[in-house]
């Protein structure tokens, strides 16, 4: 890893070449004044919103879109049908400016269902042409639990470059992977010597709220516990925590058809939904909001990390800002592991 | 020990398993459901405790559980006197009370639709100010800037179905975003298949949508959602003559008609 | 006005069996001739009509849409058209929140007699749309996975 | 998958004319699912039908089109084609290639390629049609007749003699309606009461005629074959099961002056009265508006000399329920109110009076028996004059139509004015005379030439009086416009015939559709005359228009063949076209959430509740259930239903919607 000092001007050109390499670039971008701050594609960098904790929705949709076709088809003449094949080709070089650390470490999470036995090639080909610069957390929110996930308000695992913000406009640049490195190169000589600046100094404090091994020692034996229901009891039932979430990969498969054309698509879905597992029969094994909720945290703290090493939660908080009932994942944690 | 305390006491002693109530949360006030009387010192209510409690009542999963204790703010009643009259909870199954003057004040009970729409007779609507702000700036839109208004909002949907959830009166054993013959609103969240769940969504609940406003309160990306719902609640009791937030007798607006209903736009 | 002359508008009609389908028929029967834009879906009733197929019309590149049934006391099941008109109000106003165009929807009652009045609508209609143009603003919302960069997050 | 057959109709040159059929069948028969595609000059005839049934089997077909005429047409002509094949009549489509194509666009491409689409939506939607078994539904083999006039005698009687039961329901104390008033009958001259008298005895001694006088019906619910019906029994104040018809209590009653409306307003009544004599049933009712006793709460006359006790005073109307299989409308009509002429000077002056009671002027029955006498004084008018179209044909002032009895009662009333004031003068202004029924010509003329009533062709300006004279001013049109001035003892107006006061209300309680001038509507102004829109509703006589009694009986007749010829079936099979609640695997049961905006939506009340039970018999949930035989299929529900649970057969959700998308995307 390299670490270099880029000023304040030298980040607006290195910005600028960006842009004008071709690429296509997901920057937070507040919605209205006062409003909630998401990932929009931009054009300039007067664009990216400041002075946010965290945007509402992931990163994720960069790489794993909410909707995306997976292939074509059109019948000219009866009985005969031709395909259009998703083209790698035809997806941008994009780069997502300023994503959180745990955005970027969503990724991994992501890569691990997606990528692991079979290479998803709609998923790869998004991967491969993405460059993710995360910029450090100088602050967090209640909501905010990273550390106790393994993961930091600077932690670089799975960012390609990770700016930390100084006062005086310029960063701290971290040059992660060969992608990044690329990135950098682009205006490389606007990113100057590292001026050796501690970045800790400019990390926000996010306190460990449970220990994560004791977390998982629990779950092992929580299968019928009674605590998922009473933790699910307020829980509505809609799919906002998952459709916000950096690391949830659950997707459906749905038709758009036009007559002898249309699309078949990749949609996101979540396990939250009742519908989620509706059997045509008319059985659902998870009929009940409790099953639901226990499938959520054990998916993402006691099976991905027994298949994929990985836990299915980089601790942004995103799902407790969104969830309307006020189903914070980090309190509930913590009452597991009490 | 608090009058709310006290009532869950009560009530816990007698035939009913689960009082439905607020709790401090880590957003202001939350659903809670307190089942033993060590829990209901945790209840607590005041002018924060916003959510819309009658959403948990239609779901099969708490009716099961037998009679249930509520402590109801106004827009819960609101819609707890709508869904009785639309058969979808049974008054006999609630212990309905509310406490008044934002919690500093009496208990009160419900025994009956009646006593709820006599006690919100004169209470308004909630959060006037913030629909009426939203629908200055439509109205002064022509029809082009409002569609493109709405798309941009609706581009932002992720169809997590929120709204759907904390809406008291979206209770349909199947949704029709889960018919797929024919699959009447593409299941994907692209602008057109959004707006056109939300013109089904507020078409639906045209008649019937108590203006409590959950809709637009749940939506994690903040589309003004409540504002399509609660317009047509405004305008439609005007046309068609019937007191916003109070169940109809007969039918809602929709299921019903008059012989002399405005015919202007008929050619 | 570019090329709005040569432009052959697309129109949906909805119309009831008894009333507005039935004075389609006299408008053959009398050989009043009128254009070819307006194709006719027959329903049992108007208020057999969902205001979705409306909306469905739209996103499939309908320009314009006629809706049609007995007069009010007229309907065949007394009060079908009583129940449509209603819908009608809600549902028009519930377009004009969002800014659809409404003036592509033509709301009219056409009895079994009054085969020379249905003409008259299609004719009126198609100029009328005609004048209108193309309703692009829908359909390039509808198409959004034709878009090139389909995928874009926006 | 899909086998569908299309079969394109030439109509002779009906459709090729402006469509190439060729071609329509060429293009749909590249659509995916489309087996056979072809193209006849007749689709219709037998060898066009052979074609299609060939094809049925020899494809194994599991859906046509047919793109022709107007479904409305002949979409009945070849389902049954289909069916005689095999295949379910309901899985066959008609695209109106004819009246709503071929007919109204010119010869072009662009009709070509219009009616391509008609017929490719339409496969659309044989994609998505189910196979439909008709409905059987249990007859109650029992009609209700409302009015009973000579149309409800008549028809009553028809429907009693084939063996069912009749209910006859008649709103005034007796039967016998206005037949019952006129004098003698044209064109025979026959006495009307001594034709329809042994008819209204017969209708009392019926054993399977119930009759309710002074009754009227209160509600009507249910549809063909299964009607149920309300009848309000007004209460009468008189038990009739006591009352020996004796007529005491007429003779004392206080109440002497009252307006007889039997006489048409020319002689009295009492307030407990029988409405002439020989009224069936022939025992008295008390008019509470005239009655002392109701109106001031004192004199009870009638019951201190009733000898058998049969007064019984504040008894509420009665509610009967019945149900019935059929109903047959024979509610008649009016007369004109003369408020609309006030030139001609009715009410002003007495000696001008309406046809009607000129008839009790000459009825040997009336106020006068039988002598033409003036109202005013008694005197016997020696010059009289008779104007017809009195509102008829009149769309600035009365009615467009024609009353069409006018000219004939007109004629017949000069007659027997003539027969009877042997020295007397009649005049008759007159736009036109229409006497196109049997014998009706030679009547008149015979009138004119035997009798030697002046017809004047022109229409009479104002009446007044002078000198105790009417004077009658008109224009001979005949004499280009002169005018003509008549000093008459006697004016009688041949007002027009209108509905009757309430028939509205009435329709809309059968949910029968009616005229601007609220008449009753028949189903087909030609073909279906007898009956109404809505199915086992039949009419029958001046309820449907204005008309005299043989046209009346006739129709009577008709209606009651029709109600006949439905009950002559085991079970009414009707036409599967109706709405249904989905079912599905448990524990969901049905996707209905039960909220019942159905049940308010529904016109006919076809929605009931079901419960739906656990083998405890628990209730599980209650969902939406529709009653096959109430349901009309309208579809209302449908569009209501949010979750759509519920959908009609015949238009269902899928089918309506493939076509739509079908028209955009072809």
């Amino acid at each position: 890893m390299e670490k270099r000092y880029i000023n304040k001007e030298g980040l607006s050109k290195w910005f600028s070449s960006i842009l004008n390499a071709g690429k296509r670039v997901y920057a937070p971008v507040r919605y209205e004044k006062d409003e909630k701050v998401d990932f929009r594609q931009v054009l300039s960098l007067d664009e990216v919103a400041d002075d946010y904790v965290q945007t509402t929705m992931s990163a994720k949709a960069a790489i794993f879109p909410r909707a995306e076709v997976l292939f074509k088809y059109k019948s000219e003449h009866k009985g005969e049908m031709t395909l259009e094949d998703f083209n790698p080709d035809n997806v941008p070089e994009t780069v997502v400016w300023k994503m959180r650390p745990c955005d970027a470490a969503g990724f991994i999470s992501l890569t691990d269902i997606l990528n692991t036995g079979y290479e998803d090639l709609l998923y790869k080909t998004h991967l491969d042409k993405t460059t993710l610069v995360s910029f450090s957390c100088a602050k967090a929110d209640d909501f905010c639990f990273c550390t106790s996930v393994q993961g930091g308000p600077g932690e670089t695992r799975g960012s390609d470059i990770q700016l930390t913000m100084l006062p005086d406009g310029g960063a701290i640049a971290e040059i992660i992977t060969e992608k990044g490195e690329a990135l950098m190169k682009l205006s490389e000589d606007a990113f100057l010597l590292d001026n050796g600046e501690d970045k800790a100094k400019y990390l926000a404090d996010v306190p460990v709220y449970f220990d994560i091994e004791t977390l998982q020692g629990k779950l092992k034996d929580a299968f019928n516990s009674d605590i998922w229901k009473e933790q699910s009891e307020r829980c509505l039932g809609c799919g906002a925590c998952a459709y916000v979430c950096p690391t949830c990969a659950c997707f459906s498969i749905e038709e758009d058809p036009h007559g002898t054309q249309g699309a078949r698509l990749r949609c996101w879905d979540s396990c939250g939904f009742k519908m989620f597992t509706q059997h045509t029969s008319g059985h659902n094994p998870r009929a009940k909001q409790s099953q639901r909720w226990r499938q959520r945290i054990l998916h993402k703290f006691s099976y991905m990390p027994d298949r994929v090493k990985d836990f299915g939660c980089t601790g942004c908080g995103r799902c407790s800002r969104a969830c309307p009932a006020d189903m914070n994942i980090r309190e509930h944690l913590s009452s597991i592991v009490k | 020990m608090s009058k709310i305390e006290e009532k869950a006491v009560q009530m816990l002693g007698g035939d009913v398993k689960t009082v439905l109530g607020y709790e401090k949360g880590s957003k202001g006030t939350r659903p809670f459901f307190c089942h033993t009387t060590e829990d209901a010192a945790k209840l607590v209510y005041d002018e924060n405790a916003s959510t819309n409690l009658a959403a948990y009542l239609v779901k099969q999963e708490i009716k099961d559980e037998g009679k249930i204790g509520v402590c109801a703010n106004t827009i819960t009643l609101r819609a707890i006197a709508q869904l009785a009259s639309e058969n979808q909870i049974d008054m006999n199954s609630l212990a309905l009370f509310t406490v008044l003057d934002e919690g500093k004040g009496d208990v009160k009970d419900f025994a009956s639709v009646d006593d709820i729409n006599a006690y919100l007779a004169d209470k308004p609507l909630p959060d006037s100010e913030k629909y009426d702000n939203l629908d200055k700036k439509l109205e002064a839109m022509t029809s082009e800037e409002r569609w493109t208004f709405w798309v941009n909002e609706f581009s932002r949907c992720i169809k997590c179905y929120a709204c759907r959830a904390a809406c008291p009166l979206c209770y349909c054993t199947r949704c029709i975003t889960d018919v797929n013959r024919p699959q009447w609103i593409n299941p994907w969240p692209s602008p057109m298949a959004n707006m056109e769940w939300q013109v089904n969504r507020v078409m639906h609940m045209t008649g019937r949508c108590i203006g409590c406003g959950a809709c637009q309160n749940a939506c994690p990306v903040g589309i003004p959602i409540g504002y399509l719902s609660r317009k047509m609640l405004v305008d439609m009791s005007k046309e068609f003559g019937y007191i916003p937030g109070q169940a109809m007798k007969d039918g809602n607006s929709l299921s019903t008609f008059k012989p002399d209903d405005q015919e202007n736009f008929i050619h | 006005m570019d090329n709005n002359n040569e432009f052959e508008p697309k129109i949906v009609a909805f119309v009831c069996n008894w009333c507005t389908y039935a004075g389609a028929d006299l408008t053959g029967t009398s050989r009043i001739k009128y254009a070819t834009n307006v194709k006719i879906v027959r329903f049992p009733c108007t208020g057999r009509i969902d205001f979705m197929l409306l909306l469905k019309a739209f996103a499939g590149g309908a320009d314009g849409i006629i809706i049609s049934g007995c007069h009010p006391n007229d309907c065949h099941y007394t009060s079908g058209n009583f129940h449509a008109r209603r819908r009608w109000i809600t549902f028009r106003h519930m377009l004009e929140i969002l800014g659809v165009d409404v003036r592509r929807i033509c709301f009219t009652w056409v009895s079994a007699a009054e085969g020379a009045k249905w003409a008259d609508v299609v004719n009126d209609n198609v100029a009328n749309i005609r004048k209108l143009g193309p309703y692009k603003e829908y359909t390039k919302v509808a198409q959004y996975f034709e878009k090139e960069a389909y995928n874009e997050q926006d | 998958m899909s086998k569908i057959g299309v079969f394109i109709c030439h109509c002779g040159e009906n459709i090729s004319a402006t469509v190439d059929c060729q071609k329509v069948a060429e293009e749909v028969g590249k659509v995916e699912g489309v087996e056979f595609a072809t193209d006849y000059k007749y689709m219709c005839s037998d060898p066009g039908q052979n074609l299609i049934k060939q094809a049925i089997k020899e494809h194994h077909l599991t859906g046509v089109v047919v793109g022709s005429c107007s479904p409305r047409m002949h979409e009945p002509t070849f389902r049954k084609t289909c069916a005689s094949a095999g295949l379910n009549p309901f899985m066959c489509e008609v695209a109106n290639l004819r009246e709503q194509c071929s007919w109204v666009h010119e010869k072009g491409e662009s009709t070509t390629e219009k009616a391509i689409s008609l017929v490719k939506m339409l496969v659309e939607k044989v994609k998505k049609d189910q196979p439909l078994q008709s409905i059987e539904v249990p007859i109650t083999k029992k009609a209700l007749v409302i009015g009973g006039g000579i149309a409800g005698i008549q028809a009553a009687l028809d429907i009693a003699n084939c063996g069912h039961q009749v209910i006859l329901v008649e709103k005034e104390p007796s039967i016998g309606g206005h037949m019952s008033q006129l004098s003698e009958t044209f064109p025979t001259l026959d006495c009307s009461q001594c034709i329809l008298t042994p008819r209204m005895v017969e209708v009392a001694q019926h054993p399977n005629i119930t009759l309710y006088t002074y009754a009227e019906l209160e509600k009507v619910e249910g549809s063909i074959g299964n009607f149920d019906v309300t009848i309000r029994l007004k209460a009468k104040s008189v038990d009739f099961s006591k009352c020996t018809g004796c007529g005491t209590c007429q003779q004392k009653c206080p109440q002497k002056k009252i307006p007889s409306e039997f006489n048409a307003g020319l002689g009295t009544r009492t307030a407990i009265y029988v409405p002439f004599p020989q009224a069936v049933p022939n025992k008295p009712v008390i008019d509470k508006e005239h009655c002392n006793y109701y109106q001031k709460g004192k004199c009870k006359l009638c019951s201190k000399v009733c000898p058998v006790g049969a007064i019984e005073y504040d008894k509420p109307d009665e509610f009967i329920k019945e149900n019935v299989g059929a109903i047959v409308v024979t509610t008649g009509f009016n007369v004109l109110n003369t408020d609309f002429f006030p030139e001609y000077g009715y009410g002003k002056y007495k000696d001008v009076i309406n046809g009607l009671q000129f008839e009790r002027l000459a009825s040997a029955s009336g106020p006068t028996l039988g002598e033409i006498r003036r109202p005013s004084d008694g005197a016997i008018p020696k010059k009289i004059v008779f104007i017809a179209c009195c509102g008829s044909r009149d769309p600035a002032k009365g009615i467009p139509y024609c009353s069409k009895i006018c000219c004939m009662y007109t004629a017949k009333h000069a007659m027997l004015y003539q027969h009877k004031v042997h020295d007397g003068e009649s005049y008759i202004f007159y736009m036109d005379v229409r006497a196109t029924g049997k014998n009706y010509e030679e009547f008149v003329r015979r009138a004119i030439e035997e009798d030697g009533v002046k017809y004047v062709r022109g229409r009479v300006a104002r009446v007044y009086e002078k000198n105790g004279k009417l004077i009658v001013k008109g224009a001979d049109t005949l004499l280009g416009g002169q005018p003509v001035e008549i000093e008459a003892d006697m004016v009688v107006l041949a007002t027009a015939g209108v509905s009757n006061p309430g028939a509205e209300q009435l329709a809309q309680k059968m949910h029968i559709s009616y005229d601007p001038y609220y008449f009753f509507s028949e189903a087909h102004p030609k073909l279906r005359p007898v009956e109404t829109n809505t199915a086992g509703i039949f009419l029958a006589g001046a309820c449907q228009s204005p008309k005299d009694i043989p046209d009346t009986v006739s129709m009577a007749s008709g209606a009651a063949a029709k109600v006949a010829a439905l009950f002559s079936q085991k079970n009414l099979v009707r036409e599967p076209v109706i709405a249904v609640v989905n079912r599905c695997a448990p524990p969901v049961f049905s996707t209905c959430v039960g909220c019942f905006m159905c049940e308010t939506a529904c016109p006919y009340h076809a929605i009931e509740r079901e419960d739906i039970k656990d083998r405890k018999g628990n209730v599980i949930k209650t969902v939406a259930k529709v009653n096959p035989g109430l349901c009309q299929g309208c579809g209302t529900c449908v569009a209501f239903c949010r979750s759509k649970s519920i959908d009609i057969q015949g238009f269902s959700n899928e089918e309506m919607y493939s076509e739509v998308v079908s028209l955009l995307n072809s």
